[in-house]
């Protein structure tokens, strides 16, 4: 079995989100919400976390951004759409420079809605992406054991469109 | 002799909330070089104004950004007022000010966290969001929202607040105040904080008028410039003296805001007393035709939202200059000559908002 | 800050212990907007003022007429409330759930008469 | 207690040895749950529970291994031998100093896999670990100095059996070491090459290229380091063990204490602060000592 | 006797042999090549010889001989003197005046009556300095063979002089198996002056503006030692009509003062101590096999040696003690200083009078423990430094540079020098290796008798450490990318000597107990009668480590390059700003290529305030030390 | 209430005097912004002294070349570089000059005539009362998403 439930570290960047999501972010990591009671820790660096917590809907810039952070996380790894922005663009989906949700550039496992998503929703999107991550190692070890060769990622079932 | 290390700081960076680059070109570890790049965040909101007419484009200028929602919402909302010639009634203008200073306090804490947290005092930051919840749990009992208020519209305000509840908000403020006071001194006082900001990122007076600088990045430095003095909003009927620290340093930013945060309890207080009862909007008519640049006091200093209507529902132009994007310089010019492990105390003494920055 | 850190190990932790322990919400906090199917008229006025486009209110048929409003989109600015004319809408203080999908937040109401035929999980392919 | 100690010292050192090391990841493990535990509840946090070091470890056992270079990791297992080895020899009884300097050379090959990955953050780190060990060697050989001049001998077989306390001859000296000790426990104010909390100016510091297995064998490194280093505040209160462990475990409470009432220092002050209380405390010790003798 | 006389004539043959055969020629080769097995296989025949006997003193006199050195002298002089007026310089003429004076005089006034019953002598401590001469300084003859040719390629305007160098380079070993071999005072001098000339014309090699200026400092310097040396002589001789070590030694501590002062002071000035530091720093102008033979492993060595020799006179004397801080402060403040340089020469030079400071300052404390001490150091730090020279020689040429900043990624570009550059860096600092051993038990002779001093090396290894790791870590990191391999170009001459030395750096390691139970207690034993008892624990696990790290480093190398699969590659951490793995997108879209430079702490470690302190300190107490002396 | 605003049309020559002579005074650069009109662009540069509010503007055609403030205002560069970027402008030695690097966006140059047209205004419905406005805003809403 995996130890990822017991221990998911999270990683949080700003994709061109209004910074209310990311507010409640580090708010869930405050005592009131205290989110290193399930052993969560905002590392910071990709190479650490499991979760990518991605907020806001990503711009021209940030795309490049979110997929080298997303590309140097080990795997297994989970990404969490943290707020509207991140699942659809929320009041900025017209505009000229928005690609409108995370899920545009990257396979989002949980999306977590909320302008700004509350402490409680992302709580609960974060302990849904634990799950994910579980059997998302249980499925690696799977396709390792049959194919030893083949070291499938988590990119296959992740379309563009 | 040059032994220069070429560092990319951000965008992705642990003490940034908010996606900024730097270049630092740093030697030992001091800073010789930092090139800032921004457009992380750059959605281009602006232009919605095409889009979404004059009345609905509040909700959208309540999302440009999460820390001052209110405080864009409002010099939007006062633009239009402006142009279009509406009389607000005046218990709206005191609710208006009510929630900008409730806004100020809550990211002014945020702000003395997360700069604790710049300076890896973890404790403190802790001890700071949890203050800081309790000026939440009072947004949220006011205007439904945590985050975005989304309580200011054209001509007025969106929700009223009940007397009960004005009272109870400013008496859980004054309680509030004795464990404010009890972390404030921990950041005025403690040793290692003082080590940490004390003559870091000096700003002359000069330097902060020749450079533009706003807000507490101004008054920081001895340049008293706080727009609320120009009394929009209730700000013409309460006493309101701007804050001013003369160290012009990073311990001074800190002392300024922790002084504005006692600062705008006491303006609720006052304005909780002279609240009147009466209407809290009016029915909006007509279409903007003309232009104002309606100035605001924001927690990071002055905003300037520029609306421009022709006559049409849609606004021809609006335009949000905000104190991030005009203190920028100023933060260029401290980081030079700098550490390593002060720039992000410098980019957080500046309070920086990209979001609102970049649009 | 020793006396506060002492402080906080006496009183003991703040946490909420959310997931274990229910959270109350405020009355007036936003969270997810239900409909009054009955009372709606269909008019979309909603669906046209919302911000993000997450209601869709469409007449199938004069006898068939959906409403739908996608909850992960839905930014609960409160707007459709207080445009609705007939004051059909409502906003609840609780928070839509995080989902694994993204089509799992729509929900549409039918409204073929006087009685609700339910349509809550509709997939989108 | 003392039938306890007996039985130690009936053992052979190979056995010591193993003992070490089966026991000192443990313990250390645990001691950083606690360490975790505490710091939450300090903050007013409830916190992970006191078994959390150990999930952590086991998680990054099971990731991925992604590497920036193929050698990269090399250091890190070097790193890793060495200080068991050093807690090996120390606990075996071995010569103090020899414990010293190859904990050292463990913290050298920490530095190098710092510096062989060649990215920034990783190199800031590992310059400022270098600082670090500036600041804090001379202290450490000075630990040792006095414990020769008290008892007479560098072996820790002899300073175990020493009878008189030599916390009482050595107050200046384990003032220094106590100091130094914020550093190598990695505890604000002296966190700067990498921090066991996340927010820092650094990213991860030294470990920010080091990841999954890797980072899992760093931690548990740093658990045995903490063992031996609690080893030698041992050493100070040996005439009574139960003292002793009373004192060990004290030192560690005292630092997460410092830890929660400090920012984050800058290498300058770190530096020259160690250095000057290492005069101030342990230089004027050892002096006033050897006067007395 | 015959044994210690050929050592000291061979090396003169040689040397006259490579002035006189043409260039270029296949034989000087092979001489060369025959002169390294000789000078190898001799000192080590004569350790056998005397492997269980203690000293022995030979008696070698005839005028002859005393007459050809006061020639040699007087044409040495005559030619330093040629040399200045010629540069324009007049204070080293006014000193080899001086010094000419001194000695003619006392040649042909009360020195012609003078007996001499032991001229030469040979005890275990001659016999490692024989080895470290012969060994390492016919090595690096050899290195030289290769290098000598590429140097000139690289400065095409210095004139090519490959005789005229070889020749001093063996004049050179000549004269130091005479300094380690003489009894004779007189003898000693003679040497000890050979070797400051040959230094002097070495370190004007390259014949420019920089390296007379360094050239003419190290020679002024020397000669004031050696001004003050004769002096020493003189006043012995009148004092205590001996001309000899060994009695020296013997005599009553009150007559004998003075002049084991001033024979100290040389040294001093020979192992570039403060004050006079500034000498050796500069001599790192002459081309490399100089300054790995001359002013890393044997000249400077002299001049510790010598003053070994005389400590036990000054023992328990404030002098001792001066002597005793002037080598601390010197240990101290250089390893600081070094710190702060990134010439790579120039940090060898500082961590080199780091260590001749530690060993200078065992010297004055002079305990069995201390001697043994620094008889340990000084073999450990011939062997480790002279490599390391050699390796920043070959560098400066393959890179350019000799800026240590320059050598980035050096293992992806020359990775077997790297590998040897880092035995040789492990051997100046980490645990197992040579010079900790040796200050480990400084470390124990230091807190037995005096604990201020553990503390002076307390911080000053902390400093060592800072230096050596950061240069460490410079030359292992790795980036990815194609780099060419350039050492293939490295001759072959380069690399056997290179391979020698840095076997020899791990083999003195492992061999440590065989060196320090044969060769160094013995000695000690004689002099002290008692020796260091080394805890037979910490032996063995100094030994598992080393043999550890033996089997490690090339199984973990190993394993790490060949079977180390399933793996996924990644760029590094740039804040997610990554264009490829060591680019990032800056500001204004420019594409920086991330460039790591180490630290250098020049605000707390700089050259300018601390090299002065260091002499100001060292003046005083050198005035002290003199003044004592003198009441 | 209302904040008296200062507007000073100024010809674009003169651009720099006029600053320098504001720079003199004391006045501080508060914003400089730019706003499209049917075929040219209208620059607004505000100063502040004293909470005193004055604005300078003048308007250009879009080939035109403007002189940066940036040598007298250091901080104007953001602006000018953003005017750059966002508008398609030219102008002349900024002290810190993007190159047109500071946004990257998905659309170029967004702000400039061809892509952001000024919105109809209703000139002759101006005049008549006003129409219920939810049907309006009905309409409105009903063309929005079909753009883009």
């Amino acid at each position: 079995m995996g130890w990822f439930k017991k221990s998911p570290w999270l990683l949080h960047y700003n994709a061109t989100s209004c910074n209310g999501c990311d507010i409640e972010i580090i708010a869930c990591l405050t005592p009131l919400y205290d989110l290193e009671r399930f052993g969560i820790i905002n590392t910071g660096n990709p190479k650490h976390a499991d979760i990518l917590a991605v907020t806001g809907s990503v711009n021209e810039k940030s795309k490049q951004i979110l997929k080298n952070l997303y590309d140097q996380m080990p795997n297994p790894k989970v990404v969490v759409a943290v707020g509207l922005c991140a699942i659809s663009g929320c009041v900025f989906q017209d505009c000229y420079n928005v690609l409108g949700g995370a899920d545009k550039v990257l396979p989002v496992d949980v999306y977590v809605p909320g302008c700004s998503a509350r402490p409680e929703s992302i709580i609960d999107g974060v302990l849904q992406a634990c799950e994910i991550l579980e059997e998302k190692y249980a499925q690696q070890k799977k396709a390792k054991q049959s194919s030893p060769k083949s070291q499938t990622n988590q990119r296959q079932g992740f379309n563009h469109e | 002799m040059a032994h220069k290390n070429i560092i990319p700081f951000g965008p992705q960076h642990p003490v940034l909330p908010e996606p900024i680059h730097f270049d630092l070109v740093t030697e030992d570890e001091k800073i010789v070089d930092a090139i800032p790049s921004i457009s992380y965040v750059h959605r281009g909101l602006e232009r919605l104004v095409e889009k979404r007419d004059f009345i609905d484009f509040v909700h959208i200028a309540d999302r440009i950004c999460g820390l001052c929602s209110f405080m864009h919402c409002m010099g939007y909302c006062q633009a239009v007022e402006e142009v279009m010639g509406i009389q607000v009634p005046e218990r709206a203008l005191y609710l208006r000010s009510i929630w900008a200073e409730l806004a100020r306090i809550h990211s002014h804490i945020f702000w003395l966290g997360v700069s604790a947290d710049a300076f890896g005092y973890e404790s403190l930051f802790m001890q700071s969001l949890r203050l800081r919840e309790l000026v939440l749990d009072i947004i949220e009992e006011t205007t439904g929202g945590r985050v975005i208020f989304g309580s200011c519209k054209v001509g007025g305000v969106r929700r009223d607040i009940d007397s009960e509840t004005l009272k109870g908000l400013v008496a859980r403020l004054t309680n509030m105040k004795a464990d404010l006071d009890e972390l404030t001194s921990v950041f005025i006082n403690d040793y290692s904080i003082q080590h940490r900001l004390v003559g870091v990122g000096f700003f002359s007076k000069e330097d902060a008028y020749t450079l533009g600088c706003v807000g507490p990045m101004a008054r920081a430095s001895g340049f008293a410039l706080d727009m609320r003095t120009l009394g929009y909003a209730a700000y013409k009927f309460l006493e309101i003296e701007p804050v001013v620290e003369y160290g012009g340093d990073c311990y001074a930013r800190c002392l300024v805001r922790i002084r504005e945060i006692f600062q705008s309890m006491d303006l609720i207080r006052q304005a909780a007393g002279k609240i009147s009862e009466g209407p809290i909007d009016v029915k909006v008519k007509g279409t903007p035709n003309g232009e104002y640049f309606s100035r605001v006091e924001q927690p990071r200093g002055e905003v300037i939202h520029y609306v421009k209507g022709n006559g049409s529902k849609f606004l021809q132009r609006f335009r949000v200059r905000v104190p991030t994007f005009t203190n920028i310089p100023g933060m260029i010019k401290v980081l030079k000559g700098s550490q390593v492990a002060d720039v992000p105390n410098i980019i957080l003494t500046l309070d920086p908002c990209i979001s609102c920055t970049e649009r | 800050m020793t006396k506060t850190v002492v402080k906080n190990l006496v009183k003991g932790p703040a946490t909420l212990m959310y997931p274990k322990k229910k959270r109350f919400f405020t009355k007036i906090t936003r969270g997810s907007v239900e409909i009054d199917i009955q009372k709606c008229i269909f008019c979309g006025i909603c669906s046209k003022r919302c911000p993000t486009y997450a209601i869709v209110v469409t007449k199938v048929t004069k006898e068939c007429k959906e409403w739908e409003i996608d909850r992960l989109k839905c930014c609960a600015c409160n707007l459709c409330v207080e445009v609705c004319p007939k004051k059909c809408l409502s906003m609840t203080n609780q928070y839509t759930p995080p989902a694994r999908d993204r089509t799992a937040g729509i929900h549409k109401q039918i409204f073929t008469g006087p009685e609700i035929l339910t349509g809550k999980e509709e997939e989108h392919s | 207690m003392n039938s306890i100690s007996e039985i130690i010292q009936s053992w052979s050192i190979i056995e010591r040895m193993l003992a070490f090391f089966l026991l000192a990841p443990i313990a250390g493990g645990v001691l950083a749950g606690i360490d975790r535990k505490l710091s939450a509840r300090l903050q007013g946090r409830y916190g992970p529970p006191v078994r959390q070091p150990f999930f952590d470890v086991l998680k990054l056992f099971q990731k991925e291994r992604i590497l920036v270079n193929k050698f990269q990791n090399f250091p890190i297992v070097l790193f890793f031998l060495f200080t068991v080895f050093s807690g090996a020899l120390f606990f075996s009884g071995a010569s103090i100093l020899l414990a010293i300097f190859s904990l050292a050379l463990a913290g050298t090959f920490f530095i190098l896999g710092g510096f062989s990955v060649s990215s920034p953050y990783s190199h800031l780190g590992a310059e400022r670990e270098l600082i670090q060990m500036m600041s804090y060697e001379p202290m450490v050989i000075l630990v040792a100095v006095g414990m020769y001049q008290v008892t007479g001998s560098f072996t820790v077989a002899d300073i175990v059996q020493h009878q008189a306390s030599l916390i009482l001859y050595l107050p200046g000296v384990f003032a220094g070491f106590v100091y130094i000790l914020t550093i190598k426990f990695r505890k604000s104010p002296f966190d700067l090459s990498m921090s066991h909390h996340a927010h820092q100016e650094l990213v991860r510091g030294i470990t920010t290229e080091f990841s999954g297995p890797a980072l899992g064998l760093i931690e548990i490194t740093h658990w045995y380091e903490n063992v031996l280093l609690l080893g030698m505040v041992y050493l100070f209160f040996a005439f009574n063990p139960w003292l002793a462990i009373v004192a060990s475990l004290g030192t560690y409470l005292f630092e997460i204490i410092i830890d929660m009432n400090y920012a984050r220092f800058k290498w300058q002050l770190t530096f020259w602060s160690s250095w000057l209380f290492t005069a101030v405390a342990g230089v004027s010790n050892i002096i006033v000592l050897c006067f007395l003798k | 006797m015959n044994v210690l006389i050929f050592l000291i004539v061979f090396p003169l043959v040689i040397s006259v042999l490579a002035l006189a055969l043409p260039r270029g020629l296949l034989i000087k080769r092979i001489i060369g090549v025959i002169a390294n097995v000789v000078l190898c296989a001799v000192p080590i025949y004569l350790l056998v010889t005397y492997l269980d006997k203690g000293p022995a003193y030979f008696h070698l006199e005839s005028h002859l001989i005393n007459n050809s050195m006061l020639v040699v002298e007087i044409l040495i002089a005559a030619y330093i003197i040629y040399i200045s007026i010629r540069a324009k310089r007049y204070l080293p003429v006014l000193l080899v005046f001086l010094q000419s004076v001194i000695m003619l005089s006392f040649e042909f006034t009360s020195g012609r009556g003078m007996q001499i019953e032991h001229s030469l002598f040979v005890d275990k401590f001659s016999i490692i300095m024989a080895l470290i001469v012969g060994c390492i300084g016919s090595a690096i003859c050899l290195y030289a063979i290769g290098y000598i040719p590429e140097y000139h390629e690289h400065y095409k305007e210095v004139k090519a002089r490959p005789r005229y160098f070889f020749f001093l380079m063996y004049l050179f070993l000549s004269a130091m198996f005479g300094i380690v071999f003489s009894n004779n005072l007189m003898w000693i001098y003679f040497f000890w002056e050979i070797t400051t000339l040959c230094s002097f014309l070495l370190i004007g090699y390259k014949n420019d503006q920089a390296s007379q200026e360094s050239a003419f400092r190290a020679l002024i310097m020397n000669l004031l030692g050696g001004v003050v040396f004769a002096v020493g002589l003189v006043y012995l001789y009148h004092s205590s009509q001996v001309m000899e070590l060994n009695k020296l030694i013997q005599l009553d501590k009150g007559y004998v003062l003075i002049p084991a002062v001033c024979i100290a002071f040389a040294g001093l000035v020979k192992s570039a101590q403060f004050p006079f530091s500034s000498w050796l720093t500069g001599a790192m102008v002459a081309p490399t096999p100089v300054s790995a033979l001359l002013h890393s492993s044997t000249m400077v060595k002299a001049g510790v040696y010598i003053i070994l020799r005389v400590a036990p006179v000054l023992e328990n004397t404030v002098a001792a003690k001066m002597l005793m801080l002037i080598g601390g402060v010197s240990f101290l403040i250089t390893a600081f200083i070094a710190i702060s340089q990134s010439n790579a020469k120039k940090v060898l030079a500082y961590s080199t009078i780091s260590n001749l400071g530690l060993i200078v300052a065992c010297a004055g404390i002079n305990t069995y423990s201390a001697v043994w001490a620094a008889i340990l150091l000084i073999i450990f730090h011939a062997v480790a430094k002279s490599l390391l020279f050699l390796c920043v020689g070959i560098i400066e040429y393959k890179l350019g540079s000799r800026d240590i900043e320059d050598m980035d990624y050096l293992i992806m570009r020359m990775p077997k020098l790297t590998a040897i550059m880092m035995t040789g860096m492990a051997g100046m600092f980490l645990a197992p290796f040579g010079m900790i051993i040796g200050k480990l038990a400084t470390l124990k002779a230091f807190v037995d008798s005096n604990p201020g001093m553990a503390i002076i090396l307390a911080y000053g290894s902390g400093a060592t450490v800072f230096f050596w790791i950061k240069w460490m870590g410079k030359i292992i990191s790795i980036k990815h990318g194609v780099f060419k391999v350039m050492e293939d170009r490295v001759s072959r001459w380069e690399w056997i000597t290179l391979g020698i030395l840095a076997i020899s750096t791990v083999a003195a390691c492992i061999g440590f107990p065989l060196i320090a139970f044969r060769l160094v207690d013995p000695f000690i034993l004689e002099v002290f009668g008692k020796t260091v008892i080394v805890d037979p624990f910490s032996v063995y696990m100094i030994l598992l480590m080393m043999v550890g790290l033996l089997i490690l480093l090339p199984l973990g190398l190993f394993f790490f390059g060949f079977v180390n699969k399933g793996y996924k590659r990644v760029g590094t951490y740039l804040g997610g700003a990554n264009i490829d793995d060591v680019t990032f997108e800056g500001a204004m879209e420019s594409s920086q290529t991330i460039e790591l430079k180490n630290y250098y702490l020049e605000k707390f470690f700089g050259e300018n305030v601390l090299f002065n302190a260091g002499v100001f300190i060292s003046l005083i107490l050198l005035v002290i030390m003199f003044g004592v002396a003198i009441i | 209430m209302s904040e008296p605003q200062e507007i000073i049309l100024i010809e674009k020559n003169n651009l720099l005097g006029i600053v320098s002579d504001l720079f003199a005074e004391g006045y501080r650069l508060v914003q400089i912004g730019c706003t499209t009109l049917q075929s040219a662009y209208e620059l607004n540069y505000s100063f502040d002294k004293e909470y005193h509010f004055k604005n300078l503007r003048f308007t250009v055609a879009p080939e035109e070349e403007i002189q940066s403030i940036s040598v007298i205002y250091p901080n104007a560069f953001l602006y000018e570089n953003e005017i750059h970027d966002l508008f398609g402008l030219t102008i002349k030695n900024i002290t810190i000059d993007y190159q047109g690097k500071l946004y990257r966006t998905a659309l170029k140059v967004p702000f400039s005539i061809e892509n952001c047209p000024v919105p109809e205004p209703p000139k002759p419905k101006k005049e008549t009362p006003p129409e219920p406005p939810e049907s309006q805003k009905q309409n409105s809403a009903d063309t929005k998403p079909q753009e883009d």
